[in-house]
């Protein structure tokens, strides 16, 4: 029923965007070679994230990633000879009235094809509705809260952590464990949902207790109170969802506090994060998306790749940006189409039948995108796959 | 040892003093009489430093200090005991003296907080409650004593007397004295004419922001010119 | 003075024995004195004697210690500050008190900016010929700082009038004024005077007290030394004592 | 009883951030709001330092006090002493330094936010913290250097504006900055010094708790801004004693909500506090009435 | 033209709202009263009309006109509970008002949709409607800068005592204040939520008060037109400097810093100055010769 519903509404809208068009074609000389349903020779995407501010790592590594699948579609030839990606980096800076500032100028390029859309859930939030109304195919990167992938034309390529957390409890069940704590940062998103319903769901799916639950705020930097509650009931394993540098120092003060059992974290650990941690990140257990320790043919693929262009190791980020560029140029390539519609079409398209990309496998709920992901081990600076 | 020659000073568009010469010398009190709002305290409070003057030159210890900075001022040897006596009330009877010898050598202050509680014993008695529970003449001595503190050649004062008893302003005035006889020079402001002019030397007379009178304390104490500058002519008329 | 005449109308303003202290200093101690309509009365006293306190007193600004103001036979000891003004009663200040960023015009109308409709309306009217009379209205678009201080001394002044007061307080109107200045204000406040405002003024200048008011009062540390005609207390005894001390009273 | 311990150790570290923040405020009327800035980027010149060598742990304390004590005497130089030479009044003086040092303070954020990518920061250094163990009470010895320091310094300098010549004198640029000058205080460069001083401790601040956390992010010099106004608002302005109670009565109301498992509630037990104390008695803990300036 | 707008649109309604929330922090400060409630009343205006719209299914007017009526309520209450504070202290216990309802917005379970906030509460606005609403908030701060309102509310502020001593009734007008402050930061609140379609507990934050309070000063703290100066230079001077990138930050600090120095009135004070000096220069010819007689 619903998707009978939704069915029409595609169609509706697909059939007012052809109008639209059509007019365009008719009218403009200079769109002339975008009508019709072609590709065009130059495809403009336009990168709408951070790149200064508070996350600027997430918009940073992305365009690393997409430049590098722009490097190697071009020199495939994968849209056809001579087709260029031209990449536009549009800075939200980390503000909400900046991202919808510049998503906006963006939309209003009637150039810009399609959208790689902000990694902050609170940006994307604010403009995925407005993609819908202009719309504007946009793939987020990051951005797991919800409220983001919410019309046709808004596409996810990192999945939202909760889809692959599984995996950690999964690991601790394996190792035995009976009893977990929880440390989270209830006034992060994605943190509380899964401290609060995720993780909780999970566990007892798995029998495992929980034998504390320890929210703190953004603003928390000193864990030895939060530490020795923990090593006083000395659970099995730790879960711990904290940001940056709040891990760090969390790490450090249960160390002191004496608490040695597994802790387990998140992504966020990922891109180098936790490298401040030193000695007392070791043995700690996160999930990732992506991680150079991947053993998947086109993850190792993607991470020579990027050395090679970059002389570094890829973050996670980087694969978004990456996977997010080439689940576009699969999409033009799908529907034969670079326009908005086209590419819209394409990535509904390309949704349906999963990719494999630097994270693996990548399929899709909706427009949502799922990977297997993996579970990392941090040892001596250096992620290798848990066993 | 000062030597105050037509000064001119005014703050924003005020013009408080227009003409203001005096001198004094050491061992000696100056007194400086005239009607309020003459311009005596906006004069003391330039020869001091608090004020830039527009012209006119001041003159100390052979040196020209015209505006120079306080802070400076005090350096070389002279001290203004400000109208209302201005003592730091929240601190210590004991803190304001110290204050007082910011300027002085440290190992010489302990010794000199003992000489200004010799000078003044009732300072002695409330050296540590705070300055602000003293009366009106004790803060009067605590604000003499502070001004020692700093081993003046020469201190401005400005109306010691005000608001005081009246047996309290014949205290605060023969201590003033007392400092003057121990080689102090003196130059002070002071509504009082009468108990001014008992301890006084040398007098000026301001009106108006200018110096219009300069004689000694005796020829003084004889003229009209005093009562005339106090309270105009109408006090003259029964007389 | 005819002192029994005036004392058979109830005072415009009776105070009565009015005390401020402040902590453990008595600013004023205990003043008893009347003042009628139609008069300018003056108060004497070195600096530091209290007078400030006591006018501040009658506007209400001051908290009183005890003793207790009656306006025209109403007392009015606790009623606010703010509604003083209205029932007649307006004051300048020591400093100047202006407002910075507005022009001289706009001063002067915050004078009647709180009276009832009626008062206010003619009020404004009038601010013209307020301006005028004290020698303000070629600069009304000016703002205080780019005045003298005489000149800003009299927008203070507009300002208290401008909404016709029945009693008027001002304290040190002539400070900061040169001698033609204070002439030409002594000559409107004798206008303002025959015009029925009475006048309070608590100034430094003896010689303008005497040649201005119809009644001085004289005060030393907080009490009442002597009032009466204006030549008689500059030369009472106590009056040059507080002023001269001791010695001088009899000398002179 | 090791709670307590943990009070001492959050309390600590709020009172070395603090303290810098309360001198200059309560002596010369400067309310810092680049003083967390100043912290960060003391904290952050350390990391850049020890980037390139491993250094000793009182090496990159020292290099820290030493940068945060040039930046707080340039923003002094450059920013506060002409806006008060330019202001007419105290008041309008203490706005437009406000104002001032939130622009300040965005400069040496954006550049450490620009080279860290805004990810978390620490020191590389020869120095390991170990972990104390007296009467089953355990306590890092980093945290026992920050409790010590935190309390030292604290009194210490509560000691030093109590009793020293110059801290005598800052109190009496406190209360009456005109008369002060008549008794030869050079009020500029005393403030000047003040500054420094202050920065210097932020730098202190920025090295050991940067030790203690482990590493710390740009962004929290900002956190740390909001909780040190409030602990001296409520110790009372102007009270280097009060600043030293409000650190620890903060430290324990927020551990004692921690502790009662509502974690995500902490900022609103602290503030609520602040604001039941602020309507209860306005000048503090240990303030003084007349302090206030304003 | 019209392509212009298109592609500013965002822009151009952000500088509205901006507008709004500065209007609401500078109002009190107008008034005397240095309260930062406004930005509370921004996530009360906020909140209250997303829930409006999320769970009572209300449109998009009634829902900001609840926001806006209940701020304006509560921090009403609020100015009768800490009217008699002054200065920094007011500022204080207002911010701690505005971060203790960041606090209950995490707290607010499905009410408030906890830590991942309110979206989806997309309403029907356009530039029209936010210039027609801004409109009439202007004519009435219009009404309250002009005139007899306007010359009594500056005496509020500049000095009550001479407010008292002319008739004003100081306490009526500042509780006013607070009354105005909230009605328009809950508008503020209320139309930048449902113009984005979310609201979270991060944004109504510390760097809220910031954003106000620069705008304010820099474009000028006397007049509505100094807000929107303001308003306009921080919403568009990161397109405007975008040639330098990720120094951006750096610039902004700079800016911000130099007009703390160098303009105390801000941009509109350097402005009005002019206007004055040339409109009254005839004035000030008479008034030499005055003077000169004098």
């Amino acid at each position: 029923m619903g998707g009978a519903a939704r069915k029409r509404r595609t169609l509706l809208a697909g059939l007012a965007v052809s109008a639209v068009l059509a007019t365009v074609a008719c009218g403009g000389g200079a769109a002339g070679d975008s009508g019709g349903g072609g590709i065009e020779k130059t495809i403009k995407i336009a990168q709408v994230q951070d790149q200064t501010g508070p996350i600027a790592y997430a918009g940073l590594g992305a365009s690393e990633g997409a430049e590098l699948a722009i490097e190697e579609i071009e020199k495939q030839g994968f849209l056809g000879d001579g087709v260029k990606i031209e990449l536009q980096k549009l800075d939200t800076a980390g503000e909400i009235e900046r991202a919808s500032s510049e998503m906006n100028k963006a939309m209003g390029d009637r150039d810009v094809d399609a959208i790689i859309g902000p990694a902050a859930t609170q940006q994307a939030a604010t403009v995925a509705p407005l993609v819908g109304r202009q719309k504007v195919p946009t793939v987020f990167t990051q951005a797991g809260g919800e409220g983001v992938v919410i019309n046709d034309y808004t596409f996810r390529v990192t999945p939202p952590m909760e889809s692959y957390y599984e995996q950690v409890l999964e690991y601790l069940k394996d190792k035995g464990a009976k009893t977990i704590s929880v440390l989270y940062n209830a006034t992060f998103p994605t943190f509380s949902l899964l401290g609060e319903k995720g993780v909780p769901k999970m566990a007892k799916e798995r029998g495992i207790d929980i034998v504390q639950s320890l929210p703190v705020q953004m603003t928390t930097q000193d864990f030895a109170g939060q530490s020795q509650q923990i090593a006083k009931k000395n659970p099995d394993a730790l879960v711990m969802l904290l940001i940056a540098p709040q891990s760090v120092t969390a790490l450090r003060q249960l160390k002191e506090a004496g608490y040695d059992n597994q802790i387990v974290a998140t992504s966020v650990q990922a891109a180098g994060n936790i490298e401040a941690a030193g000695a007392n990140a070791n043995g700690l257990v996160y999930p990732v998306p992506f991680s150079t320790a991947m053993d998947g043919e086109s993850s190792q693929a993607f991470t020579k790749a990027f050395r090679a262009k970059f002389d570094k190791d890829p973050d996670p980020y980087a694969a978004d940006g990456y996977d997010a560029m080439w689940f576009i140029a699969r999409a033009i390539k799908a529907s034969g189409d670079s326009s908005r519609e086209g590419i819209r079409k394409g990535l509904a398209q390309v949704a349906k039948e999963g990719f494999t990309g630097a994270m693996g496998g990548l399929t899709f709920e909706g427009n949502d995108a799922r990977v297997d992901g993996a579970l990392v081990q941090w040892q001596d600076g250096k992620e290798t796959l848990a066993q | 040892m000062l030597e105050v020659s037509d000064l001119h000073v005014s703050y924003g568009p005020v013009r408080a003093v227009h003409g203001v010469s005096l001198s004094a010398s050491a061992g000696r009190v100056t007194l400086v009489l005239g009607a309020n709002g003459a311009g005596k305290t906006t004069s003391l409070r330039a020869i001091a430093g608090f004020h830039k003057p527009d012209s006119g030159s001041v003159r100390f210890d052979g040196r020209d200090i015209t505006g120079t900075a306080a802070h400076k001022v005090v350096r070389r040897g002279m001290v203004l005991v400000p109208e209302g006596r201005k003592i730091f009330l929240p601190l210590t009877v004991e803190e304001n003296l110290r204050i007082g010898g910011y300027t002085a050598p440290r190992g010489s202050i302990e010794h000199s907080i003992d000489e200004v509680y010799e000078k003044f014993p009732i300072l002695a008695e409330r050296r540590h409650s705070p300055a602000g529970l003293l009366s009106g003449g004790e803060q009067q001595m605590l604000a003499f004593g502070r001004a020692l503190m700093s081993k003046p050649k020469l201190m401005l004062m400005d109306e010691p007397s005000m608001g005081l008893a009246p047996t309290m302003v014949e205290r605060v005035l023969s201590s003033v004295r007392t400092m003057a006889d121990a080689g102090i020079g003196i130059l002070m402001v002071e509504q009082n004419a009468e108990a001014g002019l008992r301890i006084a030397d040398t007098v000026a007379v301001v009106s108006r922001g200018e110096t219009v009178w300069t004689g000694t304390a005796l020829e003084a104490r004889d003229g009209k010119a005093i009562v005339h500058a106090m309270l105009g002519e109408a006090a003259l008329d029964g007389a | 003075m005819a002192d029994t005449a005036v004392r058979t109308t109830t005072a415009l303003l009776a105070v009565e024995d009015v005390a401020v202290h402040f902590g453990g200093v008595k600013a004023v101690d205990g003043i008893s004195l009347e003042m009628h309509q139609g008069n300018i009365y003056g108060v004497l006293g070195p600096n530091g004697s209290g007078k400030s306190t006591l006018l501040g007193a009658m506007t209400r600004l001051t908290p009183l210690t005890r003793g207790r103001f009656l306006l025209d036979g109403v007392d009015y000891t606790k009623v606010p500050a703010r509604k003083v003004h209205r029932m007649g009663i307006s004051r300048t200040f020591q400093t100047v008190r202006l407002l910075d960023d507005r022009s001289v015009r706009d001063n002067i109308l915050l004078g009647q900016d709180t009276l009832p409709k009626q008062t206010r309306k003619a009020a404004a009217m009038q601010v013209d010929e307020v301006m005028e009379r004290v020698g303000v209205r070629e600069v009304a678009q000016l703002r205080p700082d780019e005045l003298s201080y005489g000149m800003q001394r009299r927008v203070e002044f507009a300002r208290a009038i401008i909404g016709r007061p029945r009693l008027l307080l001002l304290d040190e109107p002539t400070a900061g004024m040169n001698t033609a200045e204070r002439k030409e204000i002594g000559k409107l406040m004798r206008q303002l005077c025959d015009e029925g405002i009475t006048q309070f003024i608590v100034e430094h200048d003896v010689e303008m007290m005497v040649d201005t008011c119809d009644y001085l009062f004289a005060m030393n540390v907080g009490k009442l030394i002597a009032e009466g005609d204006p030549h008689d207390v500059v030369r009472h005894p106590a009056v040059q004592e507080a002023y001269l001390g001791k010695g001088a009273a009899s000398g002179a | 009883m090791q709670d307590l311990l943990n009070v001492a150790s959050l309390g600590s570290i709020y009172l070395l951030f603090a303290l810098g923040m309360a001198l200059v405020w309560g002596t010369i009327g400067i309310l810092n709001f680049a003083h967390g800035a100043t912290f960060m980027f003391s904290a952050f010149v350390g990391h850049l330092v020890t980037s390139e060598t491993e250094l000793p742990f009182l090496a990159v304390v020292l290099v820290a006090v030493l940068v945060g004590a040039a930046i707080a005497a340039l923003t002094q130089l450059l920013a506060f002493q002409p806006i008060l030479k330019r202001s007419k009044n105290q008041h309008a003086a203490e706005m437009r330094i406000l104002i001032g040092g939130i622009g300040v303070a965005a400069i040496p954020l954006a550049i450490a936010q620009h080279q860290t990518r805004s990810s978390p920061f620490g020191f590389r250094s020869s120095y390991e913290a170990e972990v104390l163990e007296i009467f089953g009470l355990r306590l890092s010895t980093t945290s026992a250097v920050v409790i010590v320091a935190g309390l030292a310094i604290g009194i210490g300098l509560t000691v030093w504006v109590r009793r020293s010549r110059r801290g005598l004198a800052l109190r009496a640029i406190g209360v009456d900055a005109e008369t002060a000058a008549g008794m030869g205080v050079n009020r500029t460069l005393l403030a000047f010094g003040t500054m420094a001083t202050a920065g210097a401790l932020a730098g202190l601040a920025g090295a050991l708790l940067t030790f203690q956390l482990g590493a710390i992010a740009p962004e929290t010099g900002d956190q740390l801004l909001i909780k040190a106004f409030a602990i001296i608002v409520l110790g009372g302005l102007g009270s280097m004693a009060g600043t030293v109670i409000g650190a620890y009565v903060l430290a324990g109301a927020e551990t004692l909500v921690l502790n009662l498992n509502y974690g995500t509630w902490v900022d609103a037990v602290s503030f609520g506090l602040i604001f039941l104390i602020l309507l209860a008695r306005p000048q503090g803990l240990l303030g003084r009435k007349e302090v206030r300036r304003t | 033209m019209s392509d212009w707008y298109s592609m500013n649109v965002v822009l151009i309604q952000t500088t509205l709202t901006t507008l709004l929330l500065a209007l609401s922090i500078q109002v009190p400060i107008r008034f005397g009263v240095f309260s930062f409630a406004g930005v509370g009343a921004f996530g009360i205006g906020g909140y209250t009309a997303a829930i409006a719209m999320v769970h009572l299914g209300w449109t998009t007017w009634p829902s900001v006109a609840l926001g806006a009526v209940i701020s304006g309520i509560v921090v009403f209450a609020l100015g009768l509970l800490v009217q008699r504070l002054t200065g920094l202290y007011m500022g204080m216990a207002t911010i701690a008002f505005t971060l203790i309802i960041s606090v209950l917005a995490v707290n607010g379970g499905e009410l408030t949709g906890g830590a991942g906030g309110l979206y989806g509460a997309l309403g029907e606005i356009d530039t029209g409607h936010i210039l027609a609403i801004l409109a009439v908030v202007v004519a009435v701060l219009v009404w309250t800068e002009t005139k007899g309102m306007g010359r009594r509310i500056d005496t509020v502020r500049e000095d009550p005592e001479l407010a008292n001593s002319v008739g004003i009734d100081v306490v009526k007008y500042r509780l006013a204040s607070f009354a105005l402050s909230g009605v328009i930061g809950g508008l503020a609140g209320g139309i930048t939520t449902l113009l984005r379609s979310t609201i979270t507990p991060a944004e109504v934050n510390f760097h809220l008060v910031i954003v106000a309070l620069t705008a304010i000063i820099v474009g000028g703290a006397r007049s509505w037109l100094g807000a929107f100066i303001g308003a306009v230079i921080f919403v568009w001077l990161p397109t405007m400097i975008s040639f330098v990138q990720e120094w951006e930050k750096v610039v902004y600090g700079f800016i911000v810093a130099v007009a703390a120095i160098y303009l105390p009135n801000g941009v509109l004070g350097v402005v009005k100055d002019l206007i004055h000096r040339f409109r009254t220069r005839q004035e000030r010819a008479r008034l030499a010769v005055l003077q000169e007689k004098g």
